[in-house]
């Protein structure tokens, strides 16, 4: 009898406080693996902000930093840049990157910091219950959108990965799901590009994710894997954004 | 259910205060909330030796045993807590609220079912203001929803009036 | 190589252990097993979740089996399964 | 009495607002105010002209706000305490600029993240002026729903009469709490008093220009004298403070917001074992009551200051009290809502310890 | 005899405080100019923020309020949104708009607000002495990088206009230079056309405009004018990036 | 002496900075302190590990900080005015993390964009915390070129012991002027403290956990009265204040910075007529001088507060001397410095108004 | 149309006047010019700067007259330049 | 001229200050800087009635003109300022910097030609401690530069003490 799926080493025993089916849940998994395959668990460094998953830290077994709402990037690079052999992640929800974390973003992707950026975007502010967040998709109804977001009023969604992809400094960017097996895994593969690349000292690296929130859809965890499927990969398609890992660096 | 009542108390023109458990609830936690009323002036919200509780589940129970004012009354779910009490200083009402529930034809009512039991025993308010205050705030809603309500109301306090508890 | 695989396959067995307290009762694990070898505990948990349970014997032979493919550890959430092969 | 609604604070002040006439709301989420933002995005719609934004960050709601006030707007934004840290450029700017506005601030547990439980540190901010440069902002703090809805309507009022910002100084248990209030009537917009200032375009007048650079430091000093003119000027006409049984008394607590409906709880169990003991409690935080303070002063010599922080208000009092009473101090910071008996107990030993009980010589 | 060109309508007496040959100066009198032509200078309501510019106010003769550093897009929403039938528009330096203000530009850009952003890309921190800007390009030398800019210290060069391109607000932008003849009525037509499509409500338009900083360059105005034919166009090409004005709104 | 430099304000600082191991600096150009940020531009870029980051704004730059801190660098940021406004949140975060960090604020004329010429306007900002929460910060206030030097090594040194920011507060004119420096010997980053408390991967230890977040009131609780304790440890360690010809004194002039110069400069002045005129100038805006205060109160009972603002640090003065002296005040705000003549002239007028002149009975 | 334009195109005179106390001497009008009738005066105005002055009596017959074409007012940052055709 | 002037004084072991002017003066504006130079400890760093001035352009005579001490000096360039003075409390020494700077071979030198009139004639410091101050600051330049500084000072000096002016 052989053991075949076991808790990762890079996560602590304390249960999850995420909602039933909450892809945070999911990803925080996939990093731990990612960390423990790639052996860099002891050198990590992560930078979780305000939102569902400010609590990364009760979980994920390395140094945690916590940084405000939005800050992240700037934190980590901080972090990055005094100890520049560490592996530097931030761990960041659509609303933070988005929207108040716009210009950390695209800045510290633009000077190429050679830091890691997971992008958790479940179309909405979950920690804070349920607002629009910059990602929403036209039409889905949150608490700050009653009747559905509509452009006129509330704006667009906005493509955040690609406009990263402009400047200069990205170097790898991906958009993933985790409403699958098969997206599951695949998002573990570009998680780990994306460490690696940082370890290669390439520059800036970020996957884009997309993860259900059962609780502010409104939907099951089950509904919730068909919506990202049916509607959410429409709006978000998954791909490879821009990768310039190849070859020498 | 704590808002169907304080706004029936209010409708009798006494002042309420009513204080909803908020913030980071949605992830786990017990939800609860405090009504003060009071024909004076309603000071502190939060009711640190409340006189009455209505308990709906064990890790509540579990809490708010403790805070209460001495002689206060609890209404307990016996539905889901079949167990007794540890302080001895307080009454217990309990009431099946699952089990009429059930007998009423929704598991959507025990709330209701509770609020009735409360009501009758406490006399706080009426069950003909806690019905108005329902009105209002199940407007949107269909007659149908209101009549179950309804229903459920009585058969809580039928309850306890008979004595059952 | 690939044969010798193939040959194996139907032979491969495995079992889950599923951590009662963890589990939330999502239920994505039964969506994601491709036997269907897990069902719903009738009863809750500590903290109030209908948590999910192997069905150690399924009654329908083909989809019955778990080959531990380990899909329904890789989907929770909440890192309640462990997979074993047999 | 029929009339009164059972309403959540937030949303009190929300409504309020909208019948006061504020048609532009801007605001970013963050707890304990969520559902100030979740209501205006409803209602506002059904206003005629009525904006909502949620915008892409507090800096970048404030600075709406600045915009719709130059258009001649009410206007109005609403965060928490780090939200409003950072909202703290823009506050300077309204202040230089003199434009109306209101801000509500649901204070929660600080520094940093802290949590979004009640607390009362961001009291130094709001009063002292948590950006740069000379400048008050008026501060109200209701402790009540009804005065919720009176003191929203005033700070539109203030706002307008003395083009300055408002900030509206609650915690997360005043915003969620629900008790019934009397809403004030809806005002017509076109009775809003007149503004002759706004930009809105030069048509047959000339143009105008609203800014806060001033390179001449000879201007620049005599705008800061003015702005300081304004402030004395609301110091004396705008104090607002409550008391209650003060008349007898030879305690005398003060407190705000949550921390005064406590308080109060206390005095009057205090009272039953029959303590002469008061509240005073401020409704205006800048300007600070001090006449009220003087007028208590004369007859009371000791002071208990509590707030639900490790103590900001009472420098005022001392300030206010030029030394001459006893001021102490009980502070909960970091989201403890004391209960009123240990408010009773506090309040019961020092006047003990103070000889209190004994007729005054 | 007939006078062929004076001083627009829209401009007041006041000279320029700008230095000799400074690109703001023509700029400020095209936006003159085009006011006056579409006939909208007495709706009109202009945004600067702080800048070499912060005192356009001196200079255009329409209503005028001052914006924080970065923050002119925010102020023009409010007055936008509060007066939807007057005209407004901001301006501000590079500086400004991509740096502190890169995320009310991005974000008033996918709310599609119908304001005009005119953007002076003049490479560099004007009012301030000369520091580098999130477009200063690479080996350009500012008081900030000594010995001229390079990647790796300092960050890459931003394409903002090719980013705001991407959100679905944005109708119209274009990027457009005045070291020429040529050029300087080449923006004149952008900035009309970026008016124009506010007037007929069509959502964001925004200009940017390479012009000549000869002060903090170091060069004379007319080496500036030089610079940027040679090696400013180069990095920032002049095109229209984005164009949905045609056809039925 | 043939070591000292002749240096302008902001370089000392910088240059200090980088001798004190700093090794991280990000900051955003401002007037007046740009010239701080330029020579780190260059300076850091020549020193083994040093990052000099020109960030995209005033937040990035301290949130920059706060990660280099986060990993043990000695980090600094600066700013005048309005960046300091908008860095609040995040100075709000490092008090709450515990975590070291100099800032320093060239003060420009405000509120809003104001102009850049010396002011002492943000006196409040700095010392009531201008961000959310219970908090405080150090804050020096050197005025000579030397003590630019000083107070820096100082900062460094007093953030890392205390865990807390530290706040170098100055004026556009202390930051241009040049006065010969004796600078400090370089210190070799290995000379530095230890601390254990860095994140920098959780090789052969548990890993660790910087955060603010204390979501339970009680352990916030917790946390504010830790900090609280810090901060009463700080205030009884850290007072530092300068006297000049207070012994005989009838009348003592408190100001600090560029204010408390031109102040020596008159009392020089009214000294040569005979007045008898001290100058109490404190070095630590907070803690506050409170013991000099107490101790210069014993004999004096007149003092004149003098600020480049409408009055800030007043208060502090009124609170230390608990109302037992008279307090005048003058303020200049806007930018205008004053000069030592018509200080001289306030002080002369003030000390016959109050019959200084006359023997005490 | 166009040829009665062309064929009037040399008898195309005009005149600027340069205010002399706007200009900062940049010298960008002699640089857009196409008939190099703008100098730089040989005295400093008040603010300082050698302003530019209209040449109007230019030596070469060819390059040498105003045509009124307003290049040197489009270009000038200053608004100095006042053009007009006689 | 006043850098040089003032790490000079500081090199003979007075205290110094200097303060250049700062900010939005690219954009127009006169631009000055104060020296303050004493045995004691140097309170304001702003003049507001200084001994000395030197006057380079018009603007700045009007201006200082004003606020110099009684009994004051002005150093004034008179190849740039032929016009006299208007108060008589002053002294004035005029050195026609730019003729003499044409002399000597570059427009350049026009500040050392002040500066060596200025030293010259108030002994705040010496030609030798200008001169070493100068090397330091030069440090990056070609000797030649150095040279022909050093020979502008000279000439400047030379100017007043020959009572030229
Ligand atoms: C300055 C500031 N503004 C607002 C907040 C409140 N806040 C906390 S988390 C959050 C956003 C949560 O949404 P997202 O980033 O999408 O993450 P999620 O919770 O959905 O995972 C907000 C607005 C805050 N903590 N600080
Ligand atoms: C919050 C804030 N940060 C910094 C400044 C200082 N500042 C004024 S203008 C400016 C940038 C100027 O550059 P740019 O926007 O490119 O305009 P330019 O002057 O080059 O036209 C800066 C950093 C400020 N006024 N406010
Ligand atoms: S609110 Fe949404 S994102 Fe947050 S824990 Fe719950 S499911 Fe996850
Ligand atoms: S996926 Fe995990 S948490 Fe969800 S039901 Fe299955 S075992 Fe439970
Ligand atoms: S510094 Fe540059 S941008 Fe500013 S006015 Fe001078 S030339 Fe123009
Ligand atoms: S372009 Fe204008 S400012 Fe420049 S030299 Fe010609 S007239 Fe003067």
């Amino acid at each position: 009898m052989k053991q075949i799926f076991q808790r990762p080493k890079y996560l602590k025993k304390t249960p999850f406080h995420y909602c039933p089916g909450c892809g945070h849940s999911i990803i925080h998994r996939l990093i731990a693996e990612v960390l423990e395959e790639l052996d860099i668990g002891d050198i990590a460094v992560g930078v979780p902000p305000a939102g569902c998953a400010v609590l990364a830290y009760d979980y994920l077994d390395v140094d945690m930093g916590e940084a405000a709402h939005g800050r992240s990037p700037a934190v980590a690079t901080g972090i990055k840049r005094t100890l520049p052999d560490r592996i530097v992640f931030s761990y960041q929800g659509d609303g933070d990157i988005a929207a108040i974390g716009t210009a950390e973003t695209i800045h510290s992707a633009n000077r190429g910091e050679n830091i890691t950026v997971i992008f958790v975007n479940n179309g909405c502010y979950g920690m804070t219950g349920g607002q629009m967040a910059p990602t929403t998709i036209l039409e889905q109804e949150t608490t700050t959108t009653p009747g559905g977001r509509s452009a006129a009023h509330h704006g667009h969604p906005i493509d955040l990965s690609e406009m990263i992809a402009i400047t200069h400094g990205s170097v790898y960017i991906e958009r993933t799901s985790v409403h699958s097996v098969k997206h599951i895994l695949g998002t573990k593969k570009a998680l780990k590009k994306a460490f690696n690349c940082q370890m290669e000292g390439r520059g800036f690296s970020m996957v884009e994710i997309l993860s259900p929130c059962p609780t502010n859809w409104k939907l099951s965890p089950i509904d919730s894997f068909r919506r990202i499927e049916k509607e959410i990969t429409k709006a978000y398609p998954l791909k490879v954004i821009k990768d310039l890992t190849i070859g020498e660096k | 259910m704590g808002y169907v009542f304080a706004v029936a108390a209010m409708k009798d023109g006494k002042n309420v205060t009513y204080l909803p458990s908020y913030g980071a609830e949605m992830r786990g936690g017990t939800a609860n909330c405090t009504v003060a009323v009071s024909d004076d002036e309603i000071f502190s919200p939060v009711a640190s030796t409340p006189d009455y509780a209505v308990i709906m589940n064990k890790p509540s129970l579990a809490k708010y045993e403790n805070m209460m004012k001495s002689g206060g009354m609890l209404f307990i779910n016996s539905s889901i807590i079949p167990q007794g009490l540890f302080r001895s200083d307080l009454a217990a009402v309990r009431i099946p609220a699952n089990d009429i529930a059930r007998e009423v034809g929704s598991d959507r009512v025990v709330n209701m079912i509770m609020l009735g039991a409360f009501t009758e025993k406490t006399r706080l308010t009426s069950l003909e203001s806690i019905i108005s205050s329902l009105q209002e705030n199940v407007k949107a809603k269909s007659a149908s929803v209101m009549k179950l309500n309804k229903k459920a109301l009585y058969r809580g306090a039928e309850y306890v009036s008979r004595g059952n508890e | 190589m690939s044969k010798t695989r193939r040959e194996k396959a139907p032979s491969r067995r495995g079992h889950i252990i599923i951590d009662r307290e963890l589990c939330k009762g999502c239920a994505l694990c039964i969506y994601a097993c491709p036997r269907q070898v897990i069902g719903i505990s009738d009863s809750l948990n500590e903290k109030g979740y209908y948590p999910a349970e192997f069905i150690e014997a399924p009654d329908s032979h083909n989809n019955g089996r778990c080959t531990a493919c380990g899909f329904c550890a890789i989907t929770c959430p909440d890192v309640a399964i462990e997979v074993y092969r047999d | 009495m029929t009339d009164k609604v059972l309403m959540r604070g937030t949303h009190v002040i929300a409504e309020t607002a909208i019948r006061a006439g504020c048609r532009f709301y801007a605001g970013y989420p963050i707890t304990p105010q969520n559902e100030l933002a979740e209501y205006m995005s409803g209602a506002m719609l059904k206003t005629d002209e009525g904006t909502f934004i949620q915008a892409e960050s507090e800096i970048a709601a404030v600075n709406m706000v600045i915009g719709a006030s130059m258009a001649g707007a009410r206007a109005m934004t609403s965060s928490s305490s780090p939200g409003i840290s950072l909202k703290q450029e823009g506050i300077s700017f309204l202040a230089a600029q003199e434009l109306p506005a209101v801000i509500v601030n649901a204070m929660r547990g600080g520094p940093g993240l802290g949590n979004i439980a009640p607390t009362q540190g961001d009291y130094f901010q709001a009063t002292r002026g948590g950006g740069h440069g000379d400048y008050r902002t008026i501060v109200l703090a209701p402790a009540k729903g009804q005065e919720l809805a009176d003191l929203t309507i005033k700070a539109f009022d203030y706002a307008d009469h003395y083009r300055s910002p408002v900030i509206i100084l609650i915690d997360g248990m005043m915003g969620q709490m629900m008790e019934p209030v009397l809403l004030p009537e809806p005002l017509q917009l076109s009775d809003l008093p007149f503004k002759d200032w706004i930009l809105d375009g030069a048509r047959r007048r000339p143009s105008r220009i609203i800014r806060s650079l001033i390179l001449d430091p000879a201007l620049e000093e005599e705008h800061n004298w003015k702005l300081y003119r304004k402030y004395e000027n609301i110091s004396r006409e705008l104090q607002i403070a409550e008391t209650y049984q003060t008349d007898d008394a030879r305690l005398v607590v003060v407190a705000y917001g949550t921390a005064a409906r406590i308080a109060k709880g206390a005095i009057k169990r205090v009272r039953e074992i029959g303590l002469k003991v008061g509240l005073l409690r401020p409704l205006t935080l800048w300007p600070f009551p001090v006449k009220a303070m003087e007028e208590a002063s004369r007859f009371v010599k000791e002071f208990l200051v509590y707030e639900m922080s490790t103590g900001q208000m009472v420098e005022d009092i001392r300030l206010a009290l030029k030394h001459r009473s006893e001021v102490h101090f009980h502070g909960r910071p970091g989201g403890i809502v004391s209960t009123p008996d240990e408010i009773a107990k506090i309040i019961t030993s020092l006047y003990y310890r103070r000889g209190l009980e004994e007729e005054p010589g």
